[in-house]
Order: structure tokens, then sequence, then C-alpha cells
């Protein structure tokens, strides 16, 4: 355990770009976490100060169109962007799992089913798909959620499934099969522990995915709907006010591709050190 | 042995680490090595004992979380570990040729043979020229070869085009990392011979780094025997392997299985190999070692010459004279 | 007179390959091949030979496509009727033990299968450890943590837990150095005379195999081409190319 | 021989993928509580219309034989009508289709022409300096993590303030005048690049590095080989197989992403086209057009398998 303590270390001395990704996503999941009770002011309180007011020491990302402290609407938008992408996420990623291992271990017609339905689901771009959901269940966070798994489910399937491949071949799965083991025993005892390092990196490229989508779909007004703020909601809102009052987009916007890229960065630094890549000099 | 000329090779207090993250390990411990024209050289050791190192550090072509940090390597007069990457470049394309493990990764796979032959072979060479390089290295229906890709040939085939890359530009010194491992038994031999053939047709030197002893006592003249990343004997075959003067050279042969007599059981080496992680002040096989005594623990040896080899061990006296009587088969 | 541990009849296995099944591939055409209790058959052959999956019929991982096999005597019948009764030691020592799981975790899970208890499973690996020459401190260690030699050791005990009636080692010593494989190869040897189980022990290495086998069968495109006593493999075998194995000797 | 092999089962799957998608597009709407005729017509229905509706569209009928001559109708090139235009749908997509196919192109080809030199040059400066830290990791960072919408937003402030020469809105198409066409189309072209640079940058980089530790590579360099040469011959084409696929898999991103981009630049494309079918409740133009987004994505994938297995040698051999 020290050792990968210590592995991480050395990483994060030498790599300043993962330390700052690790430290912004910190700092954003406790903006996040805590932010109901941090001493911010009110997301929802109407005329707390002008309306449309650039930013001010008092007001640090400025006032929207009825007056509402702009800077705990951001922090409400990290909040609900990262806690439904999240959810999302999970709940994919268990039932991506499931099926991945299901179909690399038990191969042919499991197999066979499984990447059909992975190739369908992966076949709707992404918010194309979102527009028919919404279109179905109509604007709201289930269609986020709904969206968000139909675009990342697959990841998970086709990253599990052929590390699964991998994993089964080897000594161990034989020998337990050999000894008698039964299928669930095989996936849990050995497949399971084994693919856990790849489900954890798909699962930080996912959760980016995910906040993409949920935002995007927030923007176009097919996801949260107001009074509830995502980021991006808050990007919806400042756009009709583009040009009088920039800092509402470019606040939501900031924070928002910050919050994407930092785990895009330690996604990238996870699966650095899963499979790290050592190509030789040319000379 | 061509002892007058100049070596060809020469190897001197060669000190390479690796990083590997978490620690620093010694993969040569102060090796020293000549090769001279027209010989074949068997580099022997087990995983870890840093023959492949050697090798590799030959031609500069070390990983790079690899360190020389001391010593000398000099191949064709050239001093490897100071040449510019022009002069170290011209050194591999004129006068070095490789041959590695696995030839099906060591073929560029989107590649047709032909051309990658050809790109070995410098120039804009003719169909019938390729082919008949490829002729030489006893690969039959060249004109079907040159069309393939490196998937489509088995595992003798394309080392048998790898072996043909190597000698496309007649190098001086071929270097071979266990060329026949990844190869079915059947036939190593053959492809050894190939090997050894287009050896001794071009007079160039080839060094053969493997753990197989019984194939090197078959192909090489002579043996440096490596252990603890020195070189710990290293004499002609015959002498080396019939009379080793080094208890680890000893050991080896009574551990390895294939010189038994049927019923005879076999002597492993108790204790696993060291893994340094700086300059060993002691004699890195003495924990293992059925001949130590209190100054193997705590004196370096040294090189010295011994009954017609050169060897790096105190009690190479006392291995000789106990290796009287059994031992006389090993081919 | 006692039946053989495994006894395999005229056994042929068909892969289908191709769009629809189209084109068949025999991997073994009318293999017999029995292993008595306390013998130790070689199997030798090249890549592609059939070797392998000779060894997963063998096992029960793969059924014949035609032919029969029995098992002491009894029609085979499927793996979780034969629990404890057979095992089997892989080539990689690094991917023969589930590297997330303690040694000790990997040795007793067999053990686990057949329903023993707790204490009684923790007795027996103590005992089966040190019998493979290792201290019983290494039940509380990773795989990562050891050499290769020490995890085929481990491998091999858990092989043995159970007191199998038969084993198969496949390649079990071929990516191990000179001085390691002559340690686990007598080790085979001690082990099989102490327990007494029949052993298939598949290898390239004609050397090695001749050491730890009492026959051996020679492989060559899926048949058995020679089957004879280990002794003979010394001298001149018959088949010419057992001859050309022995060549690079 | 060997790629009608290869190639045939992946046909097979592709058309069992289709078949799901439209299963799963058909289903999405009929199964919907109120029933299709409410959908199609929207909340204010009288009974005849309904009993209209019902009957044209067989929705008396079972599912299977619903679907079966929805299947048929739509292999006539009957995809439905506009509720509001009273138009047949198909014709409105393909009349909108150019303009979004010219969005995906501009964007595909400054992510293909940007992106991969960037990534072979950057996937080759880190297998050389074994630098972590090179402009590939941060370039990639960035724009796989710059939203589509945020940066589009940033573009249209800082040029509505400073209008320069691009325009927003106020599309002409490129045969009527060309100059018009680019000063609207190259900003929200540009915008959906950006993340198709990351893309296919951090795909190749990985790639490169990928490529550079094979011993092939190795055994280039000790043949003496110089790096331009083995960059040309042995790692450029090596690297491009990963890229292939992921250049299928933006083109399905490029769909999406005209959504948002034509409706941020009001480019009058499908994206646009399907969005506001959505906002007006005219679902059949949402059917149609997902429909035909996922056909031609799949399209693309089959491309790309082809593509994929002329580069690569070894695909469709037996193993």
């Amino acid at each position: 355990m020290s050792g990968v303590a210590r592995i991480a270390r050395r990483r994060l001395r030498g790599d300043g770009l993962t330390l700052f990704g690790a430290v912004s996503l910190g700092c954003l999941l406790f903006l996040g976490i805590f932010g109901p009770w941090l001493p911010l002011g009110d997301p929802s309180r109407i005329a707390a100060g002008p309306r449309l007011g650039a930013p001010s020491a008092a007001f640090l990302f400025g006032t929207d169109e009825l007056g509402r402290d702009f800077l705990p609407r951001v922090v409400q938008g990290i909040r609900s962007t990262f806690l439904l992408s999240a959810i999302a996420v999970a709940i994919t990623a268990v039932i991506g799992t499931l099926l991945g291992m299901a179909a690399g271990y038990l191969g042919r017609h499991t197999d066979q089913i499984v990447a059909r339905g992975a190739d369908i689901l992966f076949a709707f771009p992404a918010l194309v798909a979102g527009l028919l959901v919404a279109a179905v269940m109509g604007p709201g966070q289930a269609s986020a959620i709904t969206v968000i798994s139909i675009a990342t489910l697959p990841l998970f399937i086709r990253v599990v499934r052929s590390v699964t491949l991998g994993v089964a071949g080897r000594g161990f799965v034989t020998a337990a099969e050999v000894a008698g083991a039964s299928t669930l025993r095989v996936m849990v005892v050995h497949l399971l522990p084994n693919v856990m390092g790849a489900v954890m990196v798909q699962l930080t490229y996912a959760l980016s995915i995910g906040m993409i989508i949920e935002s995007a779909l927030s923007f176009l007004g097919l996801g949260v709907q107001p009074p509830d703020a995502s980021l991006g909601s808050l990007l919806r809102q400042g756009s009709a006010y583009l040009t009088i009052a920039p800092w509402m987009v470019l606040s939501s916007g900031v924070v928002l591709s910050l919050a994407i890229m930092s785990v895009n960065l330690v996604g990238d630094a996870a699966r650095d050190a899963l499979e790290p890549l050592k190509g030789r000099p040319l000379t | 042995m061509t002892a007058m000329t100049a070596p060809l090779v020469d190897i001197a207090d060669l000190v390479i680490e690796y990083d590997t993250g978490t620690r620093q390990v010694r993969a040569i411990d102060g090796a020293a090595l000549q090769v001279f024209e027209d010989e074949t050289l068997a580099i022997v050791g087990e995983s870890g004992s840093g023959k492949t190192t050697l090798g590799m550090a030959a031609g500069r072509l070390l990983p790079p979380e690899a360190r020389v940090l001391g010593g000398r390597i000099h191949v064709a007069d050239v001093d490897v570990s100071d040449a510019d990457d022009d002069a170290l470049r011209r050194l591999r394309h004129d006068k070095l040729g490789f041959v590695f493990q696995n030839p099906t990764t060591a073929l560029d796979p989107t590649m047709r043979i032909g051309r990658q032959v050809a790109l070995a072979m410098g120039g804009r060479p003719a169909p019938e020229a390729i082919a008949e390089l490829l002729s030489r290295a006893e690969l039959n229906e060249p004109q079907r070869i040159l069309r393939a890709f490196p998937h489509e040939l088995s595992g003798g085939m394309a080392q048998r085009v790898v072996i043909a890359m190597a000698i496309a530009r007649s190098p001086q010194l071929l270097i071979a990392d266990e060329p026949t491992a990844s190869l079915d038994a059947s036939i190593r031999e053959k492809v050894m011979a190939t090997l050894g053939r287009l050896r001794a047709e071009s007079g160039a030197s080839l060094v053969i780094l493997s753990h197989d002893l019984r194939m090197i006592a078959r192909h090489a003249d002579r043996v440096a025997v490596m252990y603890g990343g020195r070189i710990v004997e290293l004499g002609a075959v015959g002498q080396v392997m019939q009379a080793p003067a080094h208890p680890y050279t000893r050991a080896l042969l009574a551990a390895a299985a294939g010189n038994e007599r049927p019923g005879e059981r076999l002597r492993p080496i108790p204790g696993t190999p060291p893994i340094l992680e700086s300059r060993c002040e002691a004699c890195a096989y003495a924990p293992r070692c059925a001949f130590r005594e209190t100054r193997c623990e705590t004196e370096r040896p040294e090189p010295r010459a011994f009954a017609g080899r050169e060897v790096v061990c105190h009690r190479a006296e006392a291995v000789i004279a106990a290796d009287q009587s059994p031992r006389q088969e090993a081919r | 007179m006692e039946p053989p541990v495994i006894a395999l009849e005229d056994v042929t296995v068909t892969y289908r390959s191709g769009f629809l099944g189209g084109t068949g591939f025999d991997a073994l055409r009318g293999v017999s091949l029995s292993v008595g209790a306390g013998e130790t058959v070689g199997l030798v052959g090249e890549s592609g030979s059939g070797k392998t999956t000779l060894g997963r019929v063998c096992l029960g991982l793969l059924r014949p496509t035609t032919g029969s096999m029995h098992f002491a005597g009894q029609p085979f019948g499927n793996l979780r009727q034969r629990r404890g009764q057979l095992s089997v030691v892989l080539q990689h020592p690094e991917w023969a033990l589930n590297p997330r799981l303690r040694c000790g975790r990997s040795v007793e899970e067999p053990l686990v299968l057949t329903g023993v208890s707790a204490a009684a499973r923790r007795a027996r690996v103590d005992e089966i450890l040190e019998q493979v020459g290792l201290d019983p401190s290494f039940a509380a260690r990773l795989p990562g943590q050891l050499s290769g030699g020490q995890r085929q050791r481990i491998a091999i005990a858990r092989a043995l837990v159970t007191h199998p009636r038969f084993i198969v080692f496949d390649e079990a010593v071929s990516a191990l150095d000179v001085s390691v494989q002559a340690q686990v190869l007598n080790l085979i040897r001690d082990l099989q005379e102490r327990h007494g189980f029949g052993a298939l022990f598949i290898s390239h290495d004609i050397a090695a195999t001749r050491y730890v086998s009492h026959r051996i069968a020679v492989m060559l495109n899926g048949e058995i081409v020679e089957d004879g006593p280990a002794g003979r493999f010394y001298g001149a075998p018959e088949h010419p190319y057992s001859r050309a194995l022995l060549a690079a000797v | 021989m060997r790629l009608a092999a290869y190639l045939l089962p992946r046909i097979l799957a592709a058309l069992i993928t289709l078949f799901g998608v439209s299963v799963l597009v058909f289903l999405s709407l009929r199964l919907l509580p109120g029933g299709y005729a409410d959908i199609l017509l929207g909340p204010f229905v009288t009974p005849e219309a309904r009993a209209v509706i019902a009957q044209r569209y067989g929705l008396d009928q079972p599912l299977v034989v619903q679907y079966l001559r929805w299947v048929w109708a739509m292999l006539g090139g009957d995809f439905g009508v506009s509720m509001v235009t009273q138009r047949p749908v198909i014709a409105e997509l393909l009349r909108r289709a150019p303009v979004t196919l010219q969005l995906a192109l501009i964007a595909l080809a400054v992510a293909l022409a940007v992106g991969y030199p960037l990534g072979v040059i950057s996937g080759v400066r880190a297998a050389s300096r074994r630098k972590r830290r090179d402009f590939g990791r941060v370039v990639g960072a960035m724009g796989a993590s710059v939203p589509d919408f945020v940066l589009g937003s940033v573009l249209i402030f800082v040029f509505s303030v400073w209008s320069l020469w691009f325009r927003v809105g106020g599309y002409v198409p490129f045969g009527v005048d060309p100059v018009g066409n680019l000063r609207t189309m190259l900003l929200p072209g540009l915008t959906l690049s950006v993340f198709g640079v990351a893309l296919i940058l951090r795909t190749t980089r990985d790639a490169v590095l990928r490529v550079m530790t094979e011993p092939h590579i190795t055994a280039a360099v000790a043949r003496g080989a110089t790096p331009g040469a083995i960059i040309r011959r042995h790692i450029l084409r090596n690297a491009a197989i990963p890229v292939v696929t992921v250049v299928a898999t933006y083109f399905g991103f490029l769909l999406g992403g005209a959504v948002i981009v034509e409706v941020l630049f009001s480019v009058p494309g499908v994206g646009l086209y399907i969005f506001n079918g959505l906002l007006n409740r005219d679902y059949a133009i949402v059917q149609a057009g997902v429909l035909l987004a996922a056909v031609v994505f799949i399209t693309i994938n089959m491309l790309a398998d082809v593509l994929y297995a002329l580069i690569d040698p070894r695909v469709g051999a037996a193993r």
C-alpha cells in the first residue's frame, strides 16, 4: 500500500499537469460536496444585488438577470453536474462491467448478444440520442441520466470484455476451472478484481463524457430544468445575455471546462500507471 | 585463437544500472570482454545475469532507463558510449547485425518481407538480389516469401528472414540474443546451423546470448559465463564445459537436464541469483557456493588467468581439483 | 489390475472455423493414451502439434468430438464431479496465480471447493507449502512479491493440496531458468513418489521431459507417432521425428 | 478472399445493428403513454383526426405489423411527414444534409490536419525524451475538456465584439457565395474540430508510443536506420491503425455535435432541423433524423473496417 503511495508521489513530483488536475479536482469536489454549507450566499435569493451586475468584490462572479449572486449558483451547478454524471456513470459502470465480463468469459452466444447490444447503443450519436430520449421521456434529469448511460455503456462493455478475454486465458483461471470452480465463482473471485483497474480508468473517462453530455443537454434545455442549476443550464441562462453580461457564460464555462479537464488528467495518470507506454528513442 | 590482432569488441570495467522507478538495479557490475575476428563467442547466463544488457550495450541499444556508469565499449574501433548519433548509426549500419529472440515481432507487421529485406540491404536492390539473399539463409521459395507478410511465416522462416536481414550488409559483428529460444525444438538446430554457416562464409564474428548450455557447446568457439553482472568464466568451449573452473559454471552444468544419465538426479543450485543495487564488494555467487570460504564473502574476486582461461573466483583451483572424476560427457 | 487414472480411446477433436463453420480442422486424430497411478507420461511435440489440446481434453476442459475418455475406469462426467481429483500446473509463472489473492488463498481454493473446514484448510496449506519447500509464511504473501520459481512452487502446492489422482503439467518448467528448472523437476519427482498421482507432463523440451517421465509420447500433427519408455529417449528412439527432437538436446 | 471472409460477418453484424437501432427507434415513440396519434398530432386532437391517423399508420394493427409496415414504407422512401410543413421529412433532411456534411468535413479536415501530425511529433518526442510533460498532453487534455458549446459561446462573444471577418448566422450556400459561406461556416467548423484535434492527437500519440515499444522498431534502430526513415517507414503506417477506428467514432461525435453548433451558430443543417422538430413536438422529424444519423454512423464504421483491413495485413488472417 505504501508502495503505491510512494509511486504516486514520485509520479506527481515530476508531473505538474497531473498534480494540477488532482488539486483542481479536489477543490471542485470539495465545493460540490460542501457547497450548500459554505458561507457563499444563497443561490436562489432574488435581487441579492443589481440585475446583470458585473463581477465585483461583493459578487465575485457577478449577478444574473434576476439579481441572484452568480457564485453560489455556479457552486450549485458544480454539485449537480458532478452528481448527475457520477450517478449515471456509476450505474452504467456496474451494468457494463457485468455485461462485459459475461461477454468476455462466457463467450459464444452471450458474447454475440452483448456485443451486438453494445453496437446498437453505440450507433446512436450521444446528442442525437439525447433528442430522441428527450422526445420520449421529456426533458429532465432522468433523460440526462439515460443519455449518459446510452453513450457510456458500450465503452464499459468493450473495455471490460477485452480485459476479461486477456485475464480469462491466464493460468489461475484455468486452474480454478479444473478445480471445479463455478462460473460465478471464477467471475467474482478471479476476474472481477483483475478487471477493476481498467474499470476505474474507464470510469474517469466516462465521467468526463457524462459531464459533457449532461451540460450539453442542459445547455439545449433538455437536461436540468430551472430553478435547479447545472453548469450547462447556467451557460444556457448566460448565453441569452452573452453580449451584455459575458461573465455568466465565462465563469460557468471556465469552471465546467476545468472540471472536465481535471477528471481527464486524473484519468490519464491512472491509465499511465496501469499501462505504462515506454517507447524507445530512435537513436 | 586470433589473440594477436586487435579485438573487434573490447569491453572493460563496464557498469550499467537500470532505474526501475522504485530503485536502482545494477545489471552489469564491472564486466570485461573481448571478441576477436572470425570467432563465435557465446555468453551464457540465467535471466538477470546481464547477458542481454551486455549484448545490447555493444550497439548502444539499451532502453532509456539504463545508464552506463562507467567502463569502455569499443566496437570496430568506435567508442560506442562516446560516439555521436551519426557515427553510431554508421557503425550499426555498416558493421553490426542483430538477431532478436522473437522473429515475428522483430519484423514490421504491416510491411511485406521483400520490402523489409530491401530496406535492410540498402539502396534499391533488384528482386533477384533479394531472393538470392533469402536463399542464402536457406529459405526455399524465396519468391513466395518476398510477397508474404510476417504473420504468414512460421517462426523458423521468420527467423531466417531476420538472419538474412542481419547479414545483408556483410557486418563484421553479429549479435544474436537467444536466436532459437522461441522456435520449435526440431528446427532450432537447423536455424543455428544456418547462422553458423553464414557467419563462417562472411568471416564475421558472432556473439550468441543464450541460456542453453548444450546448444552453445555445439556452436560456439569460446564461452563467457555471466553471473551477477560479471563474466565469471571465459574460455574455450570444450575446456569450460568439460572442466569448469568456476563453481557457478560447474553447478549450472550439473543442474541442466540433458546431461544426466537415466536415473541420475539433477543437482539444483541452492538459493536464488542476486539482484545488485550497487557494486558487489564480495563474490556475488558466494552465498550459493559449495566452495566458499571467508574471503569469498569479504573480498571481491578479480579476473585472473587460470587453466587456460579467465576466471573470477578465489577458489578456482579447488573447483578444478574437485572435478577430476565425473562429468565427461558435456559432448 | 487397477484401471489407469485417465484413459483416452481413439479421441478426435475437430475445431470448426470459418464463416458458418464451413471448414473443420482436426487438432487431434485418433489419439489413444493412458496414464496409470503413480506414472508420469511425457508428451512432447512442437507448437501446433496438438499437445495442449490433448492436455485440455484430459483436464475435462474440452470435449472430444469422437472417442471415449475414462477417469479411473469411470466415464469422465463433468468437472464438478471430479472436484479435488485432478488439477493443473501451467506455463507462465507470472500468470499462474491470481495477483489479487494472497498465496494461501490461492492454495486453499481447491479445498474450499471440496468443502473442507477452515481449520483443516489452514493446517493442510501449511503442510503442503512445506512439502514444496516453502516456508508457511508464504501463505500471507502476494504473488507479486515472489520469484518465478517460487510462484511455480505455489502453483504446484495448489495442484497437490487435495491429493488429486491426476495432474497435468503444461509446459510447467519451460519459462524457468536452468537452475530453478532443476529444483522444480526434482520437486515433481519427489512429490509423485510421495503422493502417487498420475501425471501428464507436456513440454517441448525433451530433455526435461525424459527426466521426469516414465513414458514418453511424441505428437506430430495431431497424432501420437511414438509412445515408449523414457529410457528409449536417452538412446535412439524409433520415429525419425523423435530423433530430430533429440538432436537439439 | 481474405477480405471477404473478414467483411462478410461484419456486414452481417452491421445489418443486425441496423435492425436493433430501427426497433429501438420504432418502439421508443410507439410505446409512449397517450399513443402515437397524440404524439403525431400534438395535444389538440379531434377524434376525426385521430381516426384518420390511426388508419393511415395502421395503429390498430399488432406492433410487429406496424413495424414491418414502417420499415417497408421507409424502404420505399417514406419517412413520414412533418406536422408543421406537411412536407415529407426525408426531403427536408436531405436538403439540409449538405450543410451538416460541410460542417463535419471542415471539422474532420482540421482535426486530422492538426491532430495527426502533432500526435506523431508528440509521441516520438515523448518516447525519446522520457518526459511525461510535453505539449501533446497539454493540448490533448485541454482540447478534450472544453465543451463545444462553451468554446462556441466564447467565440460568438469575441466575434460579436470584434466582428473581424467572420459572421455568426446568415448562412449562404457555398454555390451561391463561396466567401460568404465560409464566413459563416468556418467558426462553427473550427468549434466542432477542437475536440477532434484533441481526440486524434491523443490517439495518435498513444499509438506512436505503443508502436515504439515494439521490437521491430528496436530492430530498425539496430540496422542503423535514421529516425526520419523509421518514422516514415515503420511508425506512420502502424500508428494509423487505431486512428482509423477513432476517426469513425469521431464522426458519430460530429453528428451529435452538429446539433449544438448548428443551434449555437444558427446554421440551417440537419441538427438544427431535428432540434426544432423536437421543440415543435414534430416527432416524425426526430424519429427520421435519429434513424438517419445512426445509419450514417453504422455505414461510416463499416467503411472504417474496410480501411482498417487495407492498412493492417493481419486483419482477417487466421490466428
